[in-house]
């Protein structure tokens, strides 16, 4: 059984430098995802890259009116940055219903996005956010939208060498609001069954301008289902705009039957979180308009 | 004396006058051999209505032993 | 593979160990420093027996590599008890009869604590959440919840009631 | 909060220490986390084990190649099935349920077939975990996979595959001639059940089903054993019962029970599933090849799929009753699992099916089913609950159709001391009916219910026991005292005990202190287990406590040159009530010194065959709240109302019933193993076998009703099984009372319940 290096270097080229000599080597950030895979046999990695002690990699810092979050930045410090919770309270959330309070001082969204899992609770409120994320690699730096890193449960579209340094979340839109819900059986230390991210805006009589709706475990990946927006777009979500997305959403879904949770359910869940999220994504735009 | 009626003796009912509930069990292990070697792990007894847990007690004034399932516990 | 040598701040002293590459801060804490409070329930994060405060922080120590307390400051359900005698929430959970088995208890201890260390008077809500990521299989948590509620009045009242010597 | 009004209801007479709430003698150890459980203990020069299991629910092994792993540097033995003597067929019973030693030991490890996915097959000890692990993947076991059978018809089916040749269904006439993988059938009952049904006014038919759950217990199975070159051992490990890891450690490796003694660890969690053996003759083995102290543990994933699930079960019942609401008939027929070996709860789920009720014509059948799952084992009030979940909701549906109120309609029905249980045995001094009025009393039956909330309420009970239990009550230098048991302390039972002696002796609580002895050092003990402790190894103390109130008294009167029955015992001192030297005082304390200058050092034991134990009752009530869009429900408010005969430590007495509760909200809510296509288990970690967490609940009300048992010198009854009987009809009642859907099959997880209210899909 061959035994897995530890590194801490303190540079990024470093970290490139270790990840592209063994393509089984793990970036390391809050390791709540690794140490369960390595503990289990899934993951025998060669060696053990711990980023967090580079500078700038654990942190929320502002970049004009939007937000830079290091890559290993645990979730909850993402909540006692009062800006960030106030822009982007969907996301906050979502990253704060990963598991419990001591995995969330560990757990970082970077890492909940390349574990690549469709159920990452923070993943759908990143894309419904519009949120991108900084890759650095072998060849540089390159910015790329959130949805496009997770290609396949456990897999990424990452390069050989390649990690992710930082997410970010664009300025808060005038009259923007987001949020996020799952479904799980128990109300906390669960895995969602399904997952729904709403980002919108609202104009000054209400009506919606943008949507962007995002569903976890109801496909491969998290989706962004952009027929579920659109139903949105120009009404003041009504019931039927509500239903109209929810049937998009159901659409959309294609989901599999596994320990937690059916087809069936899964789909009908899409609809209903979705609708709620929406609603209160709603309330979050009005109440800052 | 469910499940040892069927198992062991194909009746419900026996008299019998044992001395106590050690020369009970051989009367019954002489009637169906084995049931001795089950009896202490598997057989609760209850004389009269109430579960007897001492096998020396003298049977003498008893009228009615009743033989059941041993319940253990978690 | 050789092991690594890690130097901390452990419940307030220096501490220097030796561990595998790929070994959890909680084997390195029963195995290497003989301190055994902290409980491995699940090793997956699921139970919160081995809760220990690292950095300020309340983590699972089996979710954490021995290699990353590098200069860290780690504190455990051994550390909790200062000066010799109880923490109010340990004397609470000896009060409330909030322990049945007593394998969850440094682990629900340390968390408690990291929850009344930030938030000195959570509701009944807040500390059911706060403690959702230890399980317990005993109690119900009823009596749990009860102690903590009652440790962060004492601590409010900032007038310790008599403790037990630790 | 707790209702002490209930208690003083009840409550004989006043005492000074039974029914306070003394901090427990083992506290200040378990919350600063010095106490040593099964996982924390490590002896010099240990070696490490690590246990190789079937990835195949069902094979015969054809092969086991140990030769690469013993050549690993670090590896210092390697252990199979075939280390294990030849053995007899025994059947034993040390706690929880008859086995048959064959069948332990082939449970620890396997010979020939393995019969689960996660069955031991092989175990290796080296100098590091690491090495350990790494040799336990090299060992290559060769295996021919057979058809598995997991499902309890499918197993009964004709055809179905085997599980053992050479077990035949006992309980049936005539003996059958063919295996089977029904090994066990009981059934019980009298009187013309289909006449009466056919007669009732009303009748309830219906199915319930439910997979195998798990015990839950947070801490993992652990021991390290060392085993000497004089064949003398010593084994360390947790267990409800340190007697019964010596008596089937002893059975199955064919030694002298004297020469193993077995050292009690704090044990973190039982409910059942530690009454009985996995890891200790591995480890055993492990040390006699090795010359060395072996420490085995099992990961939380290896607990999941290799130790004793309770059964799952299905269960058909039909009960009927007259227009009036009297319950004339029950018919009930279930079947468990017993998974790969054959077990015992077809007995228990029997006895405790309709008997809380009087039925004059009663039919009780059930089957123990062999299948390709782990081997089941006592959990909480055994085979109880699942049979009384059917039973529960069926007579609340009964009510409904009646248009009774669902508390009257079990107590117009409810039995009473001197009817017949279902064996025909009738019942002693039981307290259900008290449970029954303490519901109607309690403020939460009438509290007002809010939108898409529902109450529901159900009741059950357990048997409890009694017997053998060793006790010593010693009288320190000092004038304190000790009192040695062999019972470990799962849940508090120490400061009972040291209550019960403090009681009897009359002395301050403190200066009672209990400690838990290993096999060596106290007489035989039963396992912790089946609510049994506080009843028999109480009755132990008491009496010990009694002899040395005796003893103390005699030594003062020949100090005082005065007749013994002229030196009586008043709250802990000897004082003369005759004779010329009446009125005369002596302590204990200033006794304590002097005793070794008379006849000796006073220390008394009671072996005891504990008898007189009394059955308790409990009785649930739950309101729950569902959220009709998604399926969820809430526990919004829960009573457990509960006789326990006469509670010692009220917290500890009340920390059972709400644990008992929540761990059957649990079972009723979203615990279950899920197995997959494949035969294995496809949750075997705390992620996915969901217990609930703390911010699943409300604050538990448990209720202490108070009937005492009058053969028991403080009136205890038992109190930790009956409260995981009631809670799944409890809350499936509350669930129906909240939407009009009766779920007859658990868990009633969120999915569930969002088909029950969504049948369109």
């Amino acid at each position: 059984m061959p035994s897995t290096a530890f590194h801490a270097p303190d540079s990024v080229e470093d970290v490139v430098a270790l990840l592209a000599a063994d393509p089984t080597a793990r970036p390391l950030g809050g390791g709540t995802d690794l140490i369960v895979q390595m503990r289990s046999g899934r993951l025998a990695p060669g060696s053990v890259v711990d980023f967090k002690r580079i500078a700038g990699m654990t942190g929320v810092r502002r970049e004009g009116d939007g937000f830079v979050i290091g890559a290993a930045t645990p979730c909850t410090a993402l909540k006692a940055d009062a800006a960030l919770a106030a822009a982007w309270p969907g996301v906050v959330e979502a990253a704060n219903l990963i598991g419990s309070v001591q995995v969330r001082n560990r757990a970082t969204m970077a890492g909940n996005l390349c574990n690549a899992s469709p159920a990452a609770d923070s993943v759908p409120a990143l894309i419904a956010a519009g949120a991108t994320c900084v890759v650095a690699g072998p060849s540089g730096k390159r910015e790329v939208p959130v949805q496009e890193i997770p290609v396949a449960p456990g897999k990424t579209s990452l390069a050989p060498g390649e990690f992710v340094v930082e997410i970010r979340l664009p300025a808060r839109p005038e009259g923007g609001g987001d949020a996020y819900l799952r479904s799980t059986p128990r109300t906390e230390m669960d895995i969602a069954v399904v997952g729904a991210g709403v980002s919108l805006v609202l104009d000054a009589d209400g009506t919606c301008t943008s949507a962007r709706v995002a569903l976890g475990a109801v496909g491969p990946t998290v989706v962004l289902v952009e027929e579920a927006g659109k139903a949105l777009v120009g009404t003041k979500l009504d019931d039927d705009a509500l239903a109209a997305m929810s049937r998009a959403v159901q659409a959309a879904s294609n989901p599999i039957d596994d320990k937690r949770g059916s087809v069936s359910y899964r789909k009908a869940m899409a609809g209903v979180l979705a609708r709620r999220a929406a609603l209160i994504a709603a309330t979050r735009a009005g109440a800052k308009a | 004396m469910p499940p040892f009626d069927k198992e062991f003796f194909a009746t419900d009912r026996l008299d019998l006058a044992p001395h106590n509930l050690f020369d009970l069990v051989d009367r019954l292990d002489g009637l169906a051999p084995g049931f001795a070697a089950i009896a202490q792990p598997r057989v609760h007894f209850a004389v009269d209505g109430v579960l007897e847990a001492d096998w020396s007690r003298d049977l003498a004034t008893a009228s009615e032993v009743i033989v059941l399932p041993r319940v253990g516990g978690g | 593979m050789s092991k690594i040598h890690v130097s901390t701040t452990l419940n307030g002293d220096a501490a220097e160990f030796l561990c595998d590459p790929s070994a959890s801060l909680l084997d390195a804490l029963r195995d290497e420093l003989g301190l055994t409070g902290s409980k491995e329930g699940c090793g997956s994060g699921d139970c919160g027996a081995c809760t220990v405060v690292l950095d300020g922080e309340m983590v699972c120590s089996c979710l954490v590599f021995a290699a990353e307390a590098e200069g860290g400051t780690i504190q455990t359900i051994e550390g909790v008890a200062e000066s010799a005698v109880l923490h109010p929430v340990q004397q609470k959970f000896l009060e409330h009869g909030a322990l049945q088995c007593g394998f969850c208890t440094p682990g629900f201890i340390v968390a408690a604590k990291a929850l009344l260390d930030r938030n000195p008077d959570p509701t009944e809500t807040e500390v059911r959440y706060w403690l959702a990521g230890n399980l317990c299989r005993c109690t119900g948590y009823d009596k749990i919840v009860r102690a903590v509620m009652d440790a962060a009045a004492e601590l409010r009242q900032d007038r310790p009631s008599e403790r037990t010597p630790a | 909060m707790n209702a002490p009004e209930t208690m003083k209801q009840f409550r004989p007479k006043e005492f000074r220490h039974v029914g306070t709430r003394p901090v427990r003698p083992d506290g200040v150890d378990k919350v600063t986390g010095r106490a040593l459980y099964g996982p924390d203990f490590k002896a010099p020069g240990m070696l490490w084990g690590a246990i190789v299991r079937s990835p195949h629910p069902h094979a015969r092994i054809v092969s086991i190649d140990t030769k690469k792993a013993e050549s690993l540097p670090g590896v210092k033995a390697v252990a199979t099935g075939k280390d294990f003597p030849t053995l007899q067929s025994l059947v034993m019973h040390v706690g929880e349920g008859a086995s048959d030693i064959v069948h332990v030991a082939r449970n620890c490890l396997a010979l020939d077939k393995v019969l689960y996915e996660g069955h031991a097959v092989a175990a290796v000890a080296a100098t590091t975990p690491e090495i350990a692990r790494e040799a336990a993947g090299l060992i290559a076991v060769e295996y021919e996979e057979l058809p598995f059978v997991l499902g309890l018809e499918e197993a009964l089916a004709e055809g179905a595959p085997l599980l053992h040749d050479d077990v035949f269904t006992k309980g049936v006439d005539p003996k059958p001639d063919k295996p089977s993988n029904a090994s066990m059938r009981v059934e019980m009952g009298g009187g013309d059940v289909e006449g009466a049904l056919a007669g009732a006014a009303v009748t309830v038919t219906g199915r319930y089903t439910m997979e195998p759950v798990h015990q839950g217990y947070i801490e993992p199975h652990a021991c390290v054993a060392s085993w000497g070159g004089d064949g003398q051992a010593q084994i360390w490990c947790s267990s409800q019962g340190h007697f019964a890891v010596r008596s089937l450690t002893a059975s199955v490796l064919a030694l002298p029970q004297a020469d193993i003694r077995v050292m009690p660890l704090e044990i973190g969690g039982g409910f059942g599933g530690k009454t009985t053996i996995y890891l200790e003759p591995v480890a055993m083995i492990l040390s006699k090849k090795s010359g060395r102290p072996v420490r085995l543990a099992m990961t939380r994933e290896e607990v999941f799929r290799a130790t004793g699930p309770a059964p799952g079960a299905v269960i058909d019942v039909r009960i009927g009753a007259d227009a009036d609401g009297t319950l004339v008939a029950a018919d009930v027929e279930f079947k468990y699992h017993s998974g790969a070996y054959p077990a015992v709860d077809a007995g228990a789920g029997v006895a405790s099916a309709i008997g809380h009720y009087k039925i004059a014509n009663t039919r009780v059948v059930g089957t123990e089913v062999l299948c390709n799952r782990p081997a089941a084992k006592a959990y909480r009030a055994p085979g109880a609950p699942q049979v009384n979940f059917a039973v529960e909701s069926a007579v609340d549906e009964l009510a409904g159709k009646l248009g009774i109120d669902p508390l009257e309609l079990r107590l117009k029905n409810a039995a009473v001391e001197g009817d017949p249980q279902t064996s025909g045995v009738p019942w002693g001094r039981i307290g259900w009916v008290e449970c029954l009025e303490a519901a109607k009393a309690h403020p939460h039956w009438s509290a007002p219910l809010g939108p898409n909330q529902g109450r529901g309420l159900a009741g059950g009970y357990w048997g409890n026991y009694g017997g053998p239990s060793t006790v010593v009550v010693s009288l320190t230098e000092d004038g304190t005292f000790t009192v040695t048991t062999g019972s470990p302390d799962i849940g508090g039972s120490r400061a009972a005990m040291a209550i019960m002696a403090a009681e009897t002796l009359g002395v301050p609580y403190e200066q009672v202190r209990c400690v838990i002895a290993d096999t060596s050092s106290i007489g035989f003990s039963m396992v912790t287990g089946g609510s049994r402790t506080t009843f028999a190894t109480g009755k132990a103390v008491v009496e010990a406590a009694r002899e040395v109130k005796q003893v103390l008294c005699s030594r003062a009167a020949k100090m005082w040159n005065v007749a013994e029955d002229a030196v009586e015992w008043q709250d802990g001192e000897m004082v003369c009530t005759a004779g010329e030297k009446e009125g005369t005082r002596i302590t204990v304390a200033q006794i304590a010194p002097r005793v070794a200058f008379m006849s000796g050092p006073v220390s008394c034991v009671a072996g005891i065959n504990a008898a007189g134990w009394l059955p308790g009752f409990g009785l649930h009530i739950c309101d729950t709240e569902v959220d009709t869009e998604t399926g969820h429900v809430k526990i919004v408010r829960y009573t457990a109302i509960q006789d326990v005969g006469t509670a010692i430590h009220p917290d500890y007495v009340e920390g059972q019933i709400q644990g008992g509760a929540v761990q059957g909200i649990g079972w009723a809510l979203n615990e279950t193993y899920i197995y997959g296509e494949n035969g294995k288990l496809d949750n075997p970690g705390f992620l996915d076998y969901r217990m609930p967490v703390a911010s699943d609940l409300p604050m538990i009300d448990a209720v202490v009703v108070e009937v005492p048992n009058p053969d028991h010198p403080y009136g205890v009854k038992g109190v930790g099984e009956v409260p995981i009987v009631p809670p799944l009809a409890a809350v499936a009642n509350a669930i129906h009372a909240a939407t009009g859907k009766r779920l007859n099959s658990l868990p009633m997880s969120p999915d569930r319940v969002y088909a029950a209210l969504h049948p369109e899909g």
